[in-house]
């Protein structure tokens, strides 16, 4: 895999405006807050979390679907922060969670995969247009009968094929994921899986693979980053971070997804947090996890900690690494 | 001299001895007790003013009959009566009027009222600042009328010798002056209300003091006035009813449900009876068809090219089927008409001013429609325009009301028959007026009711320097005619200008007569005594309820 | 009469759309013993919500019984009186369901809404009824009870409305509680706690709990038995290990393979069940999973299954078993 | 089947064969493709009180539009001696005329104070209730329609300045503002109406363009505030973000994502409105401010007859039975489109 | 709370101030003036009139005088009931309207709200299908054919109803159905199809799986969640209802702000004009606040911004 960055992220910054603020003092939701990472071209990143921890809001500034607060986005070597995004929007496509929502009731799934093809005037005439439509249907595992079908007429794991065919249907070189299977059946999210690795395969594509489920995140990605209430705590390599994760969020994260197999899990300890993910509007002073963490002193709720490299590739950031075991 | 000077102001509170105005607004108090003789009745809707100088409405007039005692009256046969001037004298040149006061006469509050009273009402009208819209109808002949109204009130005319003589001295003699005596507009007002609560005066049971049979002693706007009997009348002990309460009513069928309910909450008395119910009124005895003083007429605006040449106004005057309109489409209510002056207007000598108009014979004649249509065929020919060919769209505008809108149909229907076509301009009635006065339109529906029993009156409207000549008609020999009878001080003579001016109004139809008014109403037969006056009056001052 | 807690034989249900019927349960049959704990699994779709509601006689407007017996506690389902079946519910048999989001009344307040459980099927008064609210918060872990109870349910976390949500079943300490995805709309991390929670309890309290969910890494650790239902139909019943470690049915195999296994060191290909939930609407005549099965033979096209016993209540309905059942019997018959 | 198996199963060897993919995928069957369109319009079939009130609308538009043109009598035609008559009745020209064999068209629902046949009248005057409310919808549900999308998609400043906009125009009193107009417009409408295809200016009335007018100016707030508030939860949803994502203008998302989304709003909420604006006519009419004479209109002919209803109570039935038929109709069709556009009222 | 309605007062004047401001304008431009009347009055009495009333200056300046006079709360003289202040009539006449307003609106609510719910529960069945079709010709019939009909009916011919003003209860009866036809159908339907919506949520499942009675279930869960689009309904529905009686104050004789409002209007009594459209411009402002509050208070997840 050569090793040359296509999409690099320096200190984002993603504020949203919350109501309920006053006139000069906007209360806002640091959804994202000082993030940095990069993907790799023709590797897949992966971002697991909790719900509400920025996820989504990562992945969609990225695209300036929103305006970042703050920071840099570099794609291709070119800061794309402050540009008209429209040649871009033919390199960097998003394939959404809920292929329920994300398909246009009121088109035809031929319309839906041809807008880009209208949008960025990619076929000279209409036989064209079809020709692509139909290839693009094919390459998801959908026939061309489907084209002229409603998004309602199909199954949940054929809107998503949908989705990603219309991602795919300006030729992107970077796709963020953002939970493309958690919305699926658990029969269907394996079809999924293995079509979006296919296509990495076939077409060389870069992902940004979003999800809560960390045995999928893990299964599909090179490198994995965990986030926590707008920050990245912990980034590595997906099988480092799988078995020599360093910090207590991404180690109780692994320990509590369950486990299909019940000799294990009966015998497995669980590290089961307490309580909940704090409010991103007013989120804890120094380490955002100290609320939930086990090893919290007062240190943390000081200071926030650093970005420390553990061991090659292998990032995060806690004031207690040396005493989790 | 100043004529206000009447101190009689520091008795003038004491209204609230008699008048009693307990304020429970709504359950209309005591008036339906058992023994109590209350006369309900409609004769209109929420009047805008009952200040006498004010009004120009005539259901606001009949109320000011009600509240207030001119000099003279009229009485049931529309003669001249004494009012509260018990006589009266003119000086030969027919100049100088003296009215003689009865004595002790008084307010309604109970003060005294005295020939100063009237000075002061007079010139009140007089008064620009009141802005009286009477003012030069009815006191436009009084010596300094010109200059009272730039201001200088004092400059009119009227004086008060003593506390019971009243005079008049006028610019030239006016033979009705006696019949203007007796005009609601110059009632006697109360000079210290009046400057005591302004404008208002008239819009406050309390402080509203008249010297009529009848006091206000409630008024809840847009639901009724109740008026009681006034302690302190002249003439009190003819006053038979403790009360009369006017609903104050827009809505003819609501008037007419009430009507119909009879129960103690009904008047006895409706003026508003809903036009599309006549018909089965006929031959009811509580139905009253009575003449009203007035003319329906149709402008045609006299300033327009199409409408210049008279043969062009009498082809439209006479393919109107007046008989029909009058007595089918207007079920009766109108009578067709012959003439402008109207059937009830009367001579000098007291005679039908009509009987004698156009050597007796009609102008109209409303008997042979076959014949008259030919003859306005004929006569649009020559005007230039067979069959109505060439000849531009009118625009006729109404207002909405009445029989407006179906006459405006007949005449789409009438005039189709001469080749042309009608196009019915429905105006909202605040902006009609104004654009019929200036003459912006082309033709259009109006009407006149007589304030006082003179043809001058109507006739006066085709002076071209008129305000109410909406037809903007314009005939120099016609305004000399007028002029000469306006300064002729022989009623005889006077008489023969007026009918000479007829005969050119006519004859140049510079109006198209469609139907004289008539008043309508219904009234139970319990009311008894009671009459209604050609001027659309009602007068329930003597009336008396019977079971 | 049945020795078990809950038994349902043969149960059919339909909804009637203007669409058609949609035939949600075919032939269902289940069984709970007191203190068990089972799991229903399945595809969404499949009839697990379905079934339990049934149970509770909740079955939404369209819905009809239409054929089987429901037991529950010695009570005939089929036959009670809607009266009855008020008593019986939120203090016999209780439920919590997959959204905390929405399955608390947004215009009340917690302790409102858990307080109308206990004043209903107790004597206790307002005072009692608030005080075992609070213990009840206290219970499913939830700290400052008192204060929370004041709170309404936007005001709270969505792990937290889950508990209220398990407070609320618990109210009347039932015998049964359903748990209809009480995860799914849950982080992983509260996901665990819910999980841990509810053994908890379940050792505590002693009831039986139905857990429907279709992740099997959930009911893993927690239950005694599972069932797999695929289309309207139990198509795999059997001890956690055995469903496990022996699945019998096609789709369960399937369902194991198709997870990827956090433990994994390779990287290997998933192996995903292939083609699409069939649509209830136009059910096949023959077995539901035919369409997507790997070993799918003719007569799976037509026939349904019985179900072949494999001992120890593991039953499986899969031609593949009468398959190798056939082959034996006639090499023993010799033709 | 006939070689019966031993088994207790009466199976066959065969039955175990492997099934082929083509027998496999037989079984799946996907269901005949329905359009979005045709499935709404299934639903509305389905729907019998919305098909009758279909029926309804088709009927009384087939009376309105079409029967006048070969009616016997005209709308204007005043037929003298024949003022008020009673249903099926004849005047006594018209009996004359019978008695001498000629054949007189009856008088249905009789005449009116001009001796005008009241069921053309009647249909005419369905056809101005219906033209108006149609018309008058119409321009609502673009106006309304446009201003809501502008301000729902745009939000922040954009939405607050134009909501408060609304607020306003809301709030202005609608008589004063139809008054103003119709005199504003008169004169130049005049003139247009002299120019040759423009002459039915004339016969409909300036009052009548004016009530459109003040329609367009005033009371498309209801329909905008609507159709903001779908779009501003519709512009959440995820297929307008993708829209954003492949490069998607502001215009194209409004025009294709949006408004077509909102499409079932769209349609109930304008039948909604055809009621309302013919009820605007018939107020204006009591007013005196409705069509021009001698066009009637429900409204108009509604409240000419309050005015006899003692002594012609059969004048005000046709036209209040027509309003109410109309606005009823339109309901149970508004109704009836919302539960056929309304996916989640598939039940 | 307080900032909240701070906020709302200061949005309101803004809002009221344009409306005038529109109004007063618009009032200027439409032809015809106050002292119009058939006989034309002398050129020296409208002068003096004009000038009495600031007629004769500048339309700007009349403007800037009239807003500056409503600071002070002058509304001004009517021009057309002459000697009666805007204010007086407003007050006289308001509260008439206000309370017929308000008893039809009650009316409605408490005939529509339990006629919605009961067709909500029986959804599809023969009562449903009753109540809607009533409902729906509820909405379809004109008011002044009710108005009309009702009075002929009840009043001339059963003779058991006054048909005139609004002295006793018995007087408001015939109103009150003529102005509460309307808004009770469509308050039913409304009711109805939230309540569909509501019954339908899972919140009304978890009630019953709690073993509550479907009456409580209604009345107690449901009800309190479907009401509020009937709320926001009946907000302006109150402020229209005080207007839009206009034709109902006419027949019945009944001294409301409705009748006075169009009459302003027709008589182009322009103090009037500019007094109830600003009055009536406040109670839509108002009751929309009230609205929003007491959604607030209905369901806790609203906040007011
Ligand atoms: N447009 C927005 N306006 C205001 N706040 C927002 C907006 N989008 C997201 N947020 C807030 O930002 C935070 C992060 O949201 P985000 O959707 O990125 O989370 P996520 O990790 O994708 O969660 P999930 O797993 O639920 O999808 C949340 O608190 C959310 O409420
Ligand atoms: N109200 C309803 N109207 C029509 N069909 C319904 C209704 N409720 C459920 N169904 C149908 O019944 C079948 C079973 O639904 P059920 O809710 O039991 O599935 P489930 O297994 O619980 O799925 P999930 O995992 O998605 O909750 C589905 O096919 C569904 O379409
Ligand atoms: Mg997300
Ligand atoms: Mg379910």
């Amino acid at each position: 895999m050569e090793n040359k960055k296509l999409v690099e992220v320096e200190h984002l910054k993603q504020y949203f405006p919350v109501s309920g603020g006053g006139a000069f003092n906007k209360k806002v939701v640091k959804a994202v807050d000082d993030v940095s990472f990069f993907v790799n071209k023709g590797e897949t990143l992966g971002l697991v979390g909790e719900s509400g921890c920025g996820k989504t809001t990562t992945g969609r500034t990225l695209l300036r679907l929103h305006e970042p607060t703050g920071g840099k986005i570099i794609y291709d070597g070119k800061d794309i922060t402050h540009v008209n995004m429209l040649p871009y929007r033919r390199k960097m496509q998003i394939v959404f969670q809920d292929p329920y929502a994300s398909l246009d009731p009121r088109m035809t799934v031929g319309d839906i995969v041809g807008e880009a093809i209208d949008i960025h005037k990619l076929a000279a005439n209409k036989q064209e247009r079809r020709d692509r439509i139909v290839e693009l249907l094919s390459l998801v595992g959908l026939n061309t009968e489907h084209a002229n079908r409603y998004p309602h007429e199909f199954s949940g794991g054929q809107r998503q094929r949908v989705g990603i065919a219309r991602a795919l249907a300006v030729n992107p070189e970077f796709i963020v994921c953002d939970e493309p299977i958690s919305a699926l059946d658990v029969s269907i999210q394996a079809q999924v899986v293995n079509m979006f690795e296919e296509l990495q395969e076939s077409m060389g594509l870069t992902y940004l693979f979003i999800a809560h489920n960390l045995s999928v995140v893990k299964h599909i990605s090179n490198r994995i980053g965990v986030m926590y209430l707008g920050k990245i705590v912990e980034l590595a390599d997906s099988r480092e971070l799988t078995f020599h994760s360093v910090h207590p969020y991404t180690k109780s994260l692994i320990s509590a997804i369950p486990v299909a197999d019940p000799i294990k899990t009966r015998e497995s300890k669980r590290i089961v947090l307490k309580g909940d993910v704090p409010s991103p509007v007013y989120p804890p002073s120094g380490c955002r996890f100290r609320t939930r963490c086990p090893y919290a002193d007062e240190c943390c709720a000081a200071q926030e900690p650093e970005w420390k490299e553990v061991s090659p590739g292998h990032y995060a950031a806690c004031h207690h690494l040396d005493r989790v075991k | 001299a100043c004529g206000k000077s009447d101190n009689n102001s520091g008795s003038n509170n004491g209204n609230s001895g008699k008048n009693n105005t307990s304020d429970n607004s709504g359950d209309g108090g005591s008036s339906t007790g058992g023994k109590e003789k209350q006369l309900i009745a409609e004769i209109g809707p929420n009047p805008e003013t009952i200040d006498p100088a004010l009004n120009s409405a005539v259901d606001g007039g009949n109320m000011l009959l009600f509240a207030f005692d001119c000099l003279l009256n009229v009485d049931k046969d529309n003669k001249i009566i004494p009012g509260a001037a018990e006589k009266y004298e003119t000086s030969k040149d027919g100049l100088k009027w003296t009215f003689y006061l009865r004595k002790d006469l008084k307010w309604s509050d109970g003060s005294p009222l005295t020939a100063k009273d009237f000075v002061y009402s007079w010139k009140r009208v007089a008064d620009p600042a009141t802005a009286a819209p009477y003012s030069e109808t009815v006191l436009g002949m009084v010596k300094g009328y010109d200059k009272a109204a730039k201001g200088d009130v004092d400059a009119l005319a009227v004086s008060a010798p003593d506390d019971t003589t009243f005079v008049v001295e006028l610019s030239h003699p006016c033979v009705y002056f006696d019949k203007l005596a007796a005009f609601a507009t110059l009632s006697p007002v109360n000079q210290a209300t009046i400057e005591k609560n302004g404008d208002s005066w008239a819009t406050k049971p309390e402080s509203y003091i008249g010297n009529g049979p009848f006091y206000i002693k409630e008024w809840v706007p847009s639901s009724y006035i109740l008026f009681a009997k006034n302690e302190n009348y002249r003439d009190k002990d003819s006053i038979k009813l403790d009360s009369i309460k006017l609903l104050l009513m827009e809505d003819p069928n609501a008037a007419y449900s009430a009507y119909n309910k009879q129960d103690s909450e009904s008047p006895l008395m409706i003026k508003d009876v809903p036009t599309a119910e006549i018909p089965s009124l006929s031959g009811n005895p509580e139905f009253h068809i009575e003449p009203l003083l007035g003319t329906y007429y149709v402008d045609l605006n006299n300033t327009l090219p199409q409408f210049s040449d008279s043969k062009v106004r009498q082809a439209l005057s006479l393919a109107i089927d007046r008989k029909y309109v009058a007595e089918t489409l207007m079920q009766g209510t109108y009578t067709a008409a012959t003439n402008f002056v109207g059937t009830s207007v009367a001579d000098w000598d007291g005679s039908a001013f009509m009987a004698n108009a156009n050597g007796g014979k009609p102008y109209i004649n409303n008997d042979d429609y076959e014949g008259n249509l030919a003859k306005a065929k004929q006569l649009l020919a020559d005007a230039g325009y067979p069959d109505g060919k060439g000849f531009p769209v009118i625009k006729y505008s109404i207002n909405d009301a009445g029989y407006h809108k179906v006459v405006a149909q007949y005449l789409q229907q009438a005039w189709k028959k001469l080749g042309i076509t009608v196009n019915v301009d429905v105006v909202e009635w605040a902006s009609f007026t104004p654009m019929r006065r200036a003459g912006d339109y082309e033709s259009s529906r109006d009407g006149w009711v007589f304030d006082y029993n003179d043809a001058s009156n109507i006739l006066d409207l085709m002076v071209s320097t008129n305000g109410n000549n909406n037809a903007k008609y314009s005939n120099p020999a016609y305004d000399e005619l007028m002029q000469k009878a306006a300064v002729e001080k022989d009623a005889k003579t006077r008489s023969g200008y007026l009918h000479k001016a007829e005969d050119l109004v006519m004859s140049d139809t510079a109006v198209i007569p469609i139907a004289y008014y008539n008043e309508f109403y219904l009234q139970s037969p319990k009311v008894t005594g009671s009459w209604h006056s050609p001027y659309g009056y009602w007068y329930f001052q003597y009336a008396d309820i019977t079971e | 009469m049945s020795e078990y807690l809950v038994d349902i034989q043969n149960e059919r249900l339909s909804f009637f759309t203007p669409a058609g019927e949609v035939k949600s349960l075919n032939d269902v049959s289940l069984k709970v013993a007191e203190g068990e704990v089972l799991g229903i699994v399945g595809e969404s779709g499949s009839g697990k919500s379905v079934t339990a509601y049934s149970l509770m006689g909740l079955t939404a407007y369209p819905g009809k019984l239409i054929g089987g017996d429901l037991y529950f506690n010695g009570h005939h389902i089929n036959e009670m009186k809607e009266r009855e079946m008020r008593k019986m519910r939120g203090n016999e048999v209780s439920i919590i369901f997959q959204d905390p989001m929405t399955s608390l009344n947004p215009v009340f307040t917690i302790g409102n809404q858990i307080m109308e459980a206990i004043l209903l099927h107790t004597d206790k008064d307002r005072k009692q009824a608030h005080d075992r609210a609070k213990e009840l918060l206290q219970l499913v872990g939830i700290n400052e009870p008192e204060k929370r109870l004041k709170q309404y349910p936007h005001e709270l976390s969505g792990g937290m409305r889950q508990r209220v949500m398990i407070a609320m079943a618990l109210a009347c300490e039932p015998k049964l509680l359903i748990a209809d995805e009480p995860t799914t709309a849950l982080d992983v991390t509260i996901q665990a706690q819910i999980l841990e929670l509810m053994t908890d309890l379940k050792k505590k309290l002693g009831m039986a709990i139905i857990l429907i969910t279709h992740d099997l890494g959930v009911v893993a650790g927690m239950c005694d038995r599972i069932a797999v239902m695929y289309a309207g139909k139990v198509v795999e019943t059997g001890t956690t290990d055995d469903i496990f470690y022996h699945p019998s049915h096609e789709y369960t195999k399937g369902l194991l393979l198709s997870v990827p296994n956090l433990n994994d060191t390779e990287h290997k290909k998933l192996v995903p069940i292939e083609g699409q939930p069939i649509d209830m609407l136009n059910p096949p005549a023959g077995c539901p999973f035919a369409p997507r099965c790997n070993s799918c033979m003719k007569i799976c096209l037509r026939k349904m299954p019985e179900y072949t016993d494999l001992g120890n209540g593991h039953q499986s309905a899969c031609w593949l078993l009468d398959k190798a059942k056939f082959e034996s019997e006639v090499q023993t018959n010799g033709k | 089947m006939k070689d019966k198996n031993v088994l207790s199963f009466q199976l066959n060897v065969d039955d175990f064969l492997p099934a082929t993919d083509e027998e496999r995928q037989s079984l799946v069957q996907m269901r005949p493709s329905v359009s979005f369109w045709k499935d709404a319009l299934r639903r509305l079939y389905k729907n019998k009180v919305a098909m009758v009130s279909l029926a309804v609308i088709i009927f009384i538009l087939i009376f309105s539009f079409a029967v006048p043109s070969f009616y016997p009598y005209k709308y204007d035609q005043q037929i003298q001696g024949s003022e008020y008559l009673k249903p099926m009745t004849y005047s006594k020209q018209e009996t004359a005329l019978k008695d001498a064999g000629k054949s007189v068209f009856p008088h249905i629902l009789g005449t009116d104070n001009l001796g005008r046949d009241y069921a053309v009248r009647v249909m005419v005057g369905s056809r101005i209730s219906l033209l108006v409310g149609l018309i008058a919808s119409a321009i609502i549900l673009i106006i309304g329609s446009v201003y809501g999308s502008i301000a729902g998609f745009f939000g922040g400043w954009v939405d607050l300045i134009m909501m408060r906009i609304a607020d306003i125009v809301y709030t202005i009193p609608d008589i004063l503002l139809i008054v103003l107009i119709s005199f504003a417009i008169k004169s130049p409408m005049e003139t247009l109406a002299t120019k040759p295809g423009f002459q039915w200016i004339q016969t409909v009335g300036v009052n009548l363009i004016s009530i459109f007018l003040v329609f367009a100016l005033l009371y498309w707030v209801g329909m905008a505030r609507i159709v903001r508030s779908q779009i501003l939860t519709l512009k959440q949803s995820e297929y307008v973000t993708a829209a954003k994502a492949l490069g998607a203008s502001n215009g194209r998302i409004i025009g294709k994502h949006l408004l077509t989304n909102c499409i079932g709003t769209l349609i109930v909420t304008t039948t909604l409105q055809i009621p309302s604006a013919i009820f605007t006519e018939s107020f204006l009419s009591f007013l005196g401010l409705g069509v021009a004479i001698p066009l009637p209109s429900l409204g108009s002919l509604a409240s000419d007859a309050v005015n006899g209803l003692n002594s012609y109570p059969y004048l005000l039935v046709a036209p209040a039975v027509g309003i109410s038929l109309i606005i009823l109709s339109f309901n149970l069709l508004g109704d009836g489109l919302r539960d056929a556009f309304d996916p989640k009222m598939k039940s | 709370m307080g900032r909240y309605i701070l906020k709302r007062v200061s949005a309101a004047v803004v809002t009221i101030f344009l409306v005038a401001t529109i109004t007063f304008f618009l009032m200027n431009l439409v032809p015809g003036g106050p002292f119009v009347s058939e006989k034309s009055i002398s050129a020296q009495a409208q002068a003096a009139l004009n000038e009495k009333f600031g007629l004769d200056k500048p339309l700007i300046v009349q403007y800037k005088n009239y807003m500056v006079s409503i600071l002070h709360g002058d509304f001004g003289l009517s021009l057309k009931q002459r000697g009666r202040t805007v204010m007086e009539i407003i007050t006289s006449r308001f509260p008439v309207s206000a309370r017929l307003g308000g008893i039809s609106v009650l009316v409605a609510i408490l005939i529509g709200i339990p006629l919605g719910c009961t067709a909500a529960i029986n959804r599809g069945k023969w009562g449903d299908n009753f109540i809607i079709v009533i409902a729906t010709c509820g909405i379809a019939v004109p008011s002044f054919v009710i108005c009309t009909v009702g009075m002929y009916f009840f009043g001339v011919h059963l003779g058991i109803l006054p048909t005139y003003g609004l002295t006793s209860p018995a007087h408001y009866v015939l109103p009150v159905i003529a102005l509460a036809f309307y808004p009770t159908a469509y308050i039913t339907r409304l009711m109805r199809s939230s309540m569909l919506d509501v019954i339908g949520q899972d919140y009304i499942r978890t009630s019953k799986a709690k073993g509550v009675s479907q009456f409580i279930s209604l009345f107690k869960h449901a009800l309190r969640n479907a009401i509020l689009p009937v709320v926001t309904y009946v907000g302006p529905l109150l402020a229209y209802t005080v207007t839009g009686s206009f034709i109902v104050e006419k027949i019945f004789v009944i001294p409301g702000l409705g009748g006075q409002f169009v009459s302003s209007i027709t008589n182009r009594d322009y103090t009037v004009i500019m007094g109830t459209t600003i009055c009536l411009a406040t109670l839509v402002i108002v009751m929309n606040t009230i609205v929003d509050i007491v959604y607030k208070i209905i369901d806790p997840r609203i906040q007011l911004n």
